[in-house]
């Protein structure tokens, strides 16, 4: 109800529309939901039990870390729930409520009973990797890591590659001339070698990677931008705009961006994926994030060292098409949703009446 | 447009000084020079492109024959940066470099003793090989495909050929090569392609018929492999920009003409949404020739530039690291140049030089 | 059905997402006829022309019997109908400034037709084209011809259209608002040139208007349509002489009439001494000499008094939109440009930009002066929330409601985008864009030319109304001699981008002294009362 | 002594006598009437080659290229390490191995024809040291002299006569023509195909993609009896390819003969294939005859936190070799022990009489466990045993665990370990490690960076633990020193990585070295081999004990010799190789 308030019928009818693609709406939903399970990875996939119960008393070990001496070991450090004398103990003393899949994505099987890699079965159901880890549970930690760099680093570069390229197609002149040449020698920078610096300096982390790409990653965009913006400057609602006298930034962004938006809405999902694949690439050369961490770009690697072990190679391709088929969609239904001229199958939109001149 | 073409190629030279500059500073500061490179190859350790991408193995490091004392001489290092000109300062170094990259003098690789120029020119087959017919397959079949899918704008057809597409871009390339080498190359399904190279042994001996098809059906796997993913962009790309252009007005006028769907499309649309497609082409072109192969020359053992400028960058060989950066953009500026007059020779409405106010 | 009907519709209806808009119209074109379809702007007269030649949207419905020459236009395949558009069938758009590719050369736009349905190439192409732009009088046609459409006038680009829809002798002629950027004499000669080739190829005409004046100097026979339905149809004399609906009668006693409250004071807003405006000429070789620029203004003065109307008339390309343009700084200009005793021509940027709201202009082309994503509502309010800051939301909203109400545009409006609607309507969304902001000026480019005279005189009494409550000043360029009269003190004519004559307007319109005003008097009909 | 004194020999072993008579006729394991013929096509991995110049520095040589030269003496692989003569007919050594004499075979010849005369070996010798890689600079840095004495006779003398090794490998100088390196550059690589005097010459040269030998006819020594029954396959092929799977691929699909097959995934997974299955490609695993190379992880010794060698245990306990060999071994790989693992060398249980005679004089600078515990180490198999002994060694060594961290008890700080890496397939190694670390409290991390910063790190000595081998050989010598020696323990290119300085280690080490029989090496190898595994300086891995090769069964080969794989003893058998290449369609 409230919604209805606060839409403009603009808004509304946009809404329509998308809801309307019905592949864009369930792509919408269906990511939403990963990226929500994803954010509760901690939850489904980890080698700690949930909840506990040992010895009569509660035990949240989800939450607390509890040192192994509380349950009959000698280790003052964090418990091993899946060392198999933990186990006994607790099966003895109690219960514990495990998480859906009982590893974390760092979790080493250590009561495998195959070598690792290993095909799926009901303890892995997506198998394990080539150092005994459960598939799965990278994948959804990988997920949630991907999509979050690759939401920062998109964003992030659309904002500069739309401003940058804009602001020069859209100036023209001298800004274009001259900013066009700093482009090329910013482009011309050896990101490999600013990599390689980087991992000599620091141990690279998301944070350094993502700043690295991030000084890259909008050049891509700046030449289709600039060249839409380029054409429509020259058009003559940009030149209505401004005898309107509204100042270059509210016209570029009003009237060019949303005109001249076509390659930015195209690209956006691939740069997405664009995003995690980066990742891998980074990851296969070995700048990548620190050993261990979740990544997709990880499970490609391992899929191509792993020939005998599809179910790697699969998985990230799954994971990998699934997204950017989801997000593709999405984009779809957003670009129609923003399309004026959007002709909709149903005729169930926006009840018009012919309209009357007097 | 005359003496904005003039200071275009005027503007080149500091540019390409920039670029130089700037690479030449980041790359000295880069741990391991070459010098390391060699002691590094003593030591067993040889950082070749392989050895970073064909990882995993790793379990058991074969065994290395040699005995006796492995220290080097420091003698013989000095006698290598003295080979290598590192006695020199850097500023002169550069300079001596920019002299003579002026008169295309490249030098000779480091460690392989040629010029870098016949290095490249070498490499050039194969990736004018991949490069050529990707681009060419990809455009043919990415641009039509686009506009067909505009045409029928969430059929099913849209549909299940974005998913293709889509799939086609998920499959990490290099993954997608290996298949295509297990299933049509290996010996457990289809042997039907060759493994690798750009053609056979006896390729001399061949008539020239046979020449073509030992070419083709050397190429085919890894043009194919190369293709996979490069046709979603271009695709939606066509696609979008043909959503908006269709229902123009200008569109109306065509199709009372009595124009056929065709040459709506090809002869009216095209032209008004293929500023953005050209608008990626240098940076696609330069990506597919220079570097876009490097993995698949490393899995089809095809030796291109990309694979020769990932290794000189793992080697430090600097010759061939700077002289082929300073062709590469060399060619990317005139390929930017080229772009955007086509930009106005495509809208004669877009004009570079006026300034917005 | 009678034999000598060429063109027949029955029970056209058409419907845009369920919304009727044209609603059972029934309607037959004889060969040699020509029929015009008038009525109110957003009546359905394009639609239904569109309609009739499968070139709706797919969100439209079209229903109904079509036939042409004897054939059910219903059941022609793809082909068959390409054969026809373009070749039997002629159609001129209503919008000519936005319906040319901007990509392809004016020789290359009508080449095609001429290729496609004549086979005609190369030379011959180029020539038979040469010849069309002859037809058409348009100016300067050897240079023309590789002209691209952003290069030409308005009027330029209609007679383009218009070359384009003759080039292959069609059956039918379907002519929506085909003159409405020429200038009289201009128009005159066109409509001659049509009617020529009908008496001589029998052609067919269906000529959408809503300049009652043509209907009856050119028309066989009329059909009124209102709201959609078709009021009545008739020989032309008949239907004049007695209308049977009231629309009708309204319709034909619409005539702009009035004149403008006179001045009280003579406060100069806009002054321009010298300005003139050149566009240059692409060089033919890369190094070759570059011909000399063509100008477009050559150097003028003029003047402007706070509540006067200057009208500006003249031939079609004869530089009155360029002006305009150059006057506001929307096109580089040389000469000195004040406003209100402040130098424009010397002002950039933001100081530019603050004075905009003070002076606005309606572009001649109202298509393509909207932005196509942004609705209706959007770009009537976007001035007034930018330059006014201070006004709430509600505010805001109010005054967009009010003002589109008051260039007649319905309620529903608002939440639209412009192409869905009528030429004549997205007219009148761009001279609400620009009173919304209450300037001081506007510079008017053919303001009415799309809508008809019932609409003309509702807007010019708005506009007379703006100017008496709030002293405000008007550029008036328009075609349209009558519209001129009702609202411009002055007059100035322009031919060839030189001042030919200017003055009071009932002195230059009532004895007009050079012989170009005297044809451009005599030819537009106008029953001037030489009164005063 | 004067050299007519030294009697003329036909063979040298490193310790004793070499085990063949001087009219042997070939080596005992060949086949010495082995068909000759076909071909067998094999893939080099990973990097390409640009040069057919071996011996120097620039560009990287094509692969197999040493076939093509004849060295004076050859090896045979059924003895830990004798040579007879090749080139070399007879061989004089000084008894005080001040020198040693060649008496070259007047019927040597080059491929273009000429003979091997003792120029060509004094133009050889002189030229790689001057202009040849590095290696050969170190590797003979003793040799004081070369000379010919006439045109047959070369001598070499030595500046000391410390190293039994030397005058062995001297006769491993491979000869060069001196006519023809006289007129070619030799520093700059070429693709050009240069004479050799060895069975196989260049027939083919594809710079990066491919290299085929053929055999040479008439080759000058195809009789000797060091070469009979060898060198039988008329085409050697190396094809290049730059990835792992894909030479896999190819073997699969026949394009390739034979692979040695170093990964035991592939080796336990990957030969799932028709041709497999019907037998037309087997696989045989042949017992590795040498030491096993140690891999293992350096610990380093510089750092003050390693120096207790409780902690050191306590790592090497966290290594959970059992899980490993398991889970991603697919249990194909043996623990290593040893130093000398695979080797008489080796020390097992309670030290022998004379290895206690070796042991006692150092008895207060060596843990009590060196004498009464018995090899190997006791250490449990269970991970939670071991992780008890491991934790229980912590704390003796003043360690507690506060906030699930371990920290020294006086100091507070706590202990990391930080596993060093340039290749990541290491990685999957080390992760259960860390894991392991972790649950003790101790900060586990890896890092992984490019070989430069590795090296950089290496010779800055900024590391934890690396991954360090220590290859043996059967006759242990002067690379010992680099290996263990206080000498070595600051010099940053050496392979002491650990920076092990204990001077027990650096006299026995010594004693080992100057070992006059196999007896006594073996002896002092093992007290050696016990001081080092007491002292834990490097966790050690694994190894496979065998070398693995996957073959198209074309292939006949005699028995295997006891200290290597000769393939140069394989034939083709024609017959097998014919149906082979019908049923890959590829018949001719
Ligand atoms: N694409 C569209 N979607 C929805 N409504 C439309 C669309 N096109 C036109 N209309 C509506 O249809 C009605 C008839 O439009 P049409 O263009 O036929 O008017 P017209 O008679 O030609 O008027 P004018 O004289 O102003 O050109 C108008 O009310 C307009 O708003
Ligand atoms: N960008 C341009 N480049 C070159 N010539 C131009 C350009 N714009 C306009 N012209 C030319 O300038 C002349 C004046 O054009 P303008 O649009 O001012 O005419 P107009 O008086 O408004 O005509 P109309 O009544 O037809 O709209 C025309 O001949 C036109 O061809
Ligand atoms: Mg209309
Ligand atoms: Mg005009």
């Amino acid at each position: 109800m409230s919604l209805s308030f606060t839409l403009s019928p603009i808004s509304r009818r946009r809404l329509s529309v998308f809801r309307h693609n019905r592949r864009a709406w369930v792509s919408l939903w269906i990511f939403m939901a990963l990226f929500c399970v994803s954010l509760a990875a901690e939850l489904i996939a980890n080698d700690k039990p949930i909840v506990m119960r040992y010895d009569g008393q509660w035990y949240v070990p989800l939450l607390v870390d509890y040192p192994e001496t509380e349950f009959g070991g000698f280790l003052p450090t964090g418990t091993d729930y899946h060392d198999p004398f933990i186990i006994e103990q607790v099966e003895e003393n109690g219960w514990a409520l495990w998480p859906p899949i009982p590893f974390s994505y760092q979790t080493l099987d250590m009561q495998m009973r195959r070598p690792s890699p290993a095909p799926p079965d009901a303890r892995h159901w997506l198998g394990t990797d080539d150092q005994g880890r459960d598939v799965l549970a990278r994948v959804i930690y990988g997920f949630r890591l991907s999509v979050f760099f690759a939401l920062v680093l998109t964003g992030g570069s659309l904002v500069l590659g739309v401003v940058i390229g804009g602001v020069q197609g859209y100036f023209g002149g001298k800004t274009d001339l001259v900013g066009q040449r700093l482009i090329e020698i910013w482009s011309g920078l050896p990101v490999l070698f600013l990599l390689i610096i980087l991992a000599s300096l620091v141990q690279p982390n998301l944070w350094w990677l993502l700043g690295i790409m991030l000084l890259f990653s909008w050049l891509g965009l700046v030449d289709v931008v600039r060249a839409e913006f380029l054409r429509a400057r020259n058009l003559e609602y940009v030149r209505a705009a401004k005898a309107l006298g509204l100042p270059s930034h509210l016209i570029m962004w009003r009237h060019v961006l949303p005109n001249a938006m076509v390659a930015t809405l195209t690209f956006i999902p691939f740069l997405f994926t664009g995003a995690i694949t980066t990742l891998t690439a980074l990851d296969f050369l070995g700048f990548g994030l620190p050993p261990g961490s979740p990544s997709l770009g990880e499970l490609v690697a391992q899929g191509k060292n792993n020939l005998q072990a599809p179910w790697l190679g699969i998985t990230a391709f799954v994971s990998l098409s699934v997204m950017l088929s989801l997000l593709v969609f999405i984009g779809e239904g957003l670009r129609d949703a923003f399309d004026p001229r959007h002709i909709q199958a149903s005729s169930s939109v926006a009840t018009r009446t012919p309209t009357h001149a007097n | 447009m005359a003496s904005y073409i003039l200071r275009r190629l005027l503007l080149m030279i500091p540019t390409l000084l920039g670029i130089m500059l700037l690479n030449f500073i980041i790359v000295q500061a880069a741990p391991g020079g070459p010098i390391d490179q060699l002691l590094a190859r003593f030591e067993g350790m040889d950082s070749m492109a392989s050895t970073r991408l064909d990882v995993g193995g790793g379990e058991v490091v074969t065994q290395d024959e040699s005995r006796g004392s492995r220290g080097v001489d420091p003698r013989f290092i000095e006698q290598l940066e003295q080979q290598f000109g590192f006695d020199r300062p850097a500023h002169e170094r550069f300079l001596g470099m920019i002299r003579d990259y002026a008169t295309f003098d490249f030098g000779n690789s480091f460690f392989r003793d040629r010029p870098v120029v016949s290095l490249m020119i070498e490499r050039l087959p194969v990736s004018i090989s991949l490069g050529l017919w990707t681009t060419l397959l990809v455009y043919l079949i990415s641009i039509p495909l686009g506009i067909r899918k505009a045409l029928h704008h969430g059929s099913s057809f849209d549909v299940w050929t974005s998913g293709l597409v889509i799939v086609g871009y998920a499959i990490p390339g290099f993954l997608f090569a290996i298949l295509l080498i297990v299933l049509f190359a290996g010996g457990s399904y289809w042997d039907l392609f060759p493994l690798r190279g750009l053609t056979s042994p006896n390729f001399e001996e061949l008539s020239t018929l046979g020449k073509i098809q030992d070419y083709f059906w050397h190429i085919a796997l890894p043009v194919v492999a190369m293709t996979i993913g490069s046709f979603a962009t271009l695709t939606m790309l066509t696609k979008n920009s043909f959503l908006d252009e269709i229902h123009k007005q200008y569109v109306l006028t065509a199709r009372a003409k009595g124009a056929s769907d065709r040459r709506v499309l090809y002869g009216h649309v095209f032209r008004n949404g293929m500023l953005i497609i050209i608008a990626g082409l240098p940076s696609a072109l330069v990506t597919i020739f220079f570097t876009g192969s490097l993995l698949i020359e490393v899995i089809f053992s095809l030796e291109g530039l990309g694979l020769l400028g990932f290794e000189a960058v793992m080697q430090r060989d600097y010759p061939v690291i700077f002289g082929t950066l300073y062709l590469y953009t060399l060619i990317g500026l005139i390929l930017k140049l080229i772009s955007d007059l086509t930009y106005v020779w495509v809208d004669p409405r877009i004009d570079f030089e006026t300034r917005e106010s | 059905m009678p034999i000598d009907a060429l063109f027949r519709l029955q029970d056209l209806t058409v419907a845009f997402d369920g919304v009727t808009v044209v609603d059972r119209l029934s309607l037959e074109v004889r060969r040699g006829e020509t029929l015009a379809l008038v009525g109110e702007s957003g009546s359905g007269k394009s639609v239904s022309a569109l309609g009739a030649m499968d070139l709706l949207p797919a969100n439209a419905s079209v229903n109904g019997g079509r036939w042409l020459e004897g054939t059910d236009l219903g059941r022609l395949s793809a082909h068959e109908w390409r054969g026809l558009r373009g070749g039997r069938v002629g159609f001129i758009f209503q919008e000519p400034m936005t319906s040319l590719n901007p990509l392809h050369t004016v020789a290359k736009q009508i080449g095609e037709t001429l290729r496609l349905h004549q086979g005609l190439n190369g030379r011959a192409a180029r020539e038979r084209t040469r010849e069309l732009l002859v037809q058409v009088k348009l100016p300067r046609p050897d240079e023309l011809l590789d002209a691209w459409p952003h290069q030409l006038s308005g009027g330029q680009r209609q007679r383009v259209m218009i070359a384009m829809a003759i080039a292959n002798d069609p059956a039918l002629l379907i002519a929506d608002e085909p003159t409405t950027a020429l200038d009289v004499t201009v128009q005159r000669d066109i409509l001659n040139l049509l009617d020529e080739l009908r008496a001589h190829y029998g052609m067919g005409m269906l000529f959408i208007t809503h300049d009652l004046n043509l209907v009856r100097r050119h028309a066989d026979r009329v059909c009124v349509l209102y709201e959609g339905r078709e009021q009545e149809t008739g020989l032309v004399g008949e239907v004049f002489a007695s209308p049977r609906s009231a629309y009708t009668r309204t319709l034909i006693d619409a005539e702009p009439e009035g004149s403008p409250q006179p001045l009280a004071t003579q406060h100069p807003i806009l002054d321009a001494r010298n300005l003139s405006v050149a566009f240059p000429r692409p060089k033919r070789w890369l190094m070759g000499k570059r011909p000399a620029p063509f100008v477009a203004v050559h150097p003028l003065s003029l003047e402007l008094s706070r509540g006067e109307t200057l009208g500006i008339v003249g031939e079609s390309g004869s530089g009155k939109t360029t002006l305009a343009m150059a006057l506001l700084r929307l096109t580089p200009s040389q000469g000195e440009i004040r406003f209100d005793g402040e130098r424009l021509d010397t002002l950039t940027g933001n100081d530019l930009r603050k004075h905009r709201k003070r002076f606005q202009i309606v572009f001649q082309d109202p298509y393509g002066s909207l932005s196509p994503r942004l609705p209706v509502s959007e770009i009537v309010s976007e001035g007034l929330r930018f330059h006014y800051p201070e006004l709430d939301e509600a505010e805001v909203q109010r005054r967009v409601r009010e003002t589109l109400k008051e260039v007649g545009l319905p309620q529903d409006c608002a939440s639209r985008y412009p192409h869905e609607f009528s030429g004549g309507q997205r007219q009148r969304i761009a001279v609400a864009r620009a009173i919304i902001l209450e300037p001081e000026l506007v510079v008017l480019d053919e303001p009415t030319s799309a809508l008809d005279r019932s609409v003309q005189k509702q807007l010019v009494v708005l506009l007379r109304d703006l100017q008496r409550r709030r002293g405000l000043s008007y550029l008036f360029i328009s075609h349209d001699l009558a519209v001129v009269r009702a609202m411009a003190h002055r007059v100035m004519v322009l031919k060839d981008g030189e001042v030919v004559e200017q003055g009071d307007c009932d002195h230059v319109l009532g004895a007009p002294q050079s012989a170009y005003t005297q044809a451009l008097v005599e030819a537009s009909g106008l029953r001037m009362a030489v009164s005063a | 002594d004067e050299p007519q004194d030294v009697p003329t020999v036909h063979g040298l072993a490193l310790y004793d006598e070499p085990a063949l008579p001087p009219d042997f006729s070939h080596f005992p394991y060949v086949n010495p009437d082995a068909p000759k013929g076909g071909s067998m096509v094999r893939a080099a991995v990973g990097s390409s080659f640009d040069s057919t110049n071996p011996f120097i520095i620039r560009g990287t040589p094509a692969i197999g290229i040493g076939e093509i030269y004849d060295t004076l003496v050859e090896g045979n692989p059924d003895e830990p390490f004798s040579v007879y003569g090749l080139l070399a007919e007879g061989i004089r050594l000084d008894p005080e191995r001040h020198w040693i004499e060649f008496d070259l075979r007047p019927e040597a010849r080059f491929h273009d024809g000429e003979p091997v005369t003792a120029e060509d070996v004094v133009f050889s010798f002189e030229l790689l040291m001057e202009k040849g890689s590095p290696f050969y600079g170190a590797y003979y840095a003793e040799v004081a002299n070369v000379e010919a004495l006439d045109e047959h006779i070369v001598r070499f003398e030595f500046n000391n006569n410390e190293s039994r090794e030397l005058p062995l490998i001297v006769g491993q100088l491979p000869i060069l023509p001196k006519h023809y390196w006289s007129e070619h550059d030799f520093t700059a690589p070429t693709l050009a195909r240069h004479p050799g005097s060895g069975p196989y010459r260049i027939a083919e040269v594809e710079p990066g993609r491919r290299i085929v030998y053929e055999r040479v006819p008439d080759y000058w020594g195809q009789d000797l009896p060091v070469k009979r029954g060898r060198h039988n396959i008329d085409q050697l092929v190396y094809d290049y390819y730059r990835d792992r799977d894909v030479a896999m691929e190819a073997f699969k699909a026949g394009v390739m003969d034979l692979r040695i097959d170093a990964r035991a995934a592939t080796w336990a997974t990957g030969y799932d294939f028709p041709a497999y299955h019907e037998g037309y490609v087997k696989r045989i695993a042949i017992p590795d005859g040498q030491p096993a190379t140690m891999q293992g992880y350096a610990i380093n010794l510089r750092k003050e936190k390693f120096q207790d060698v409780r902690v050191r245990e306590a790592l090497n306990l966290a290594f959970d070799f059992p899980w490993l060999n398991a889970n991603i071994f697919y249990d194909s790989y043996k623990r290593t022990e040893s130093f000398f693992q695979n080797s008489e060398m080796a020390a097992e249980s309670l030290p022998s009489e004379a290895e206690l005679e070796l042991l006692e004089p150092f008895r207060n600078q060596l843990p009590e466990r060196v004498f009464t515990e018995s090899l190997p180490i006791d250490h449990p198999e269970n991970l939670r045993d071991r992780l008890k002994l491991a934790y229980d060694l912590l704390l003796d060594a003043g360690y507690e665990v506060r906030d699930d961290v371990l920290v020294d008890s006086e100091s507070g700080s706590p202990l990391s370990v930080e596993v060093l890496l340039f290749d990541t397939g290491m990685e999957r190694v080390v992760q259960p490690m860390l894991r392991n670390l972790s649950r003790l409290g101790i900060q586990g991390t890896i890092r992984i960076v490019d070989v430069n910063q590795y090296l950089n790190r290496l010779r800055s000595f900024d590391f934890d633990l690396v991954t360090a081998q220590f290859p043996q050989s059967n006759n242990p010598g002067n690379e010992q020193r680099e290996f263990w020696t206080s000498d070595y323990a600051n010099s940053p290119q050496a392979r002491n990585l650990m920076g092990l300085s204990n001077p027990v280690v650096d006299t026995l080490v010594d004693k080992l070295i100057r070992a006059a029989s196999r007896e006594e090496l073996n002896t002092r190898a093992r007290a050696l081999d016990r001081v080092l595994r007491f002292g834990f300086y490097v966790i050690p891995h694994y190894h496979s004990g065998e070398t693995r090769i996957a073959m198209w069964d074309k292939f006949a080969y005699p028995d295997f010799p006891e200290y290597g794989i000769d393939l140069s003893s394989w034939w083709v058998d024609p017959e097998r190789e014919a149906e082979i290449l019908r049923r890959q369609g590829r018949a001719k």
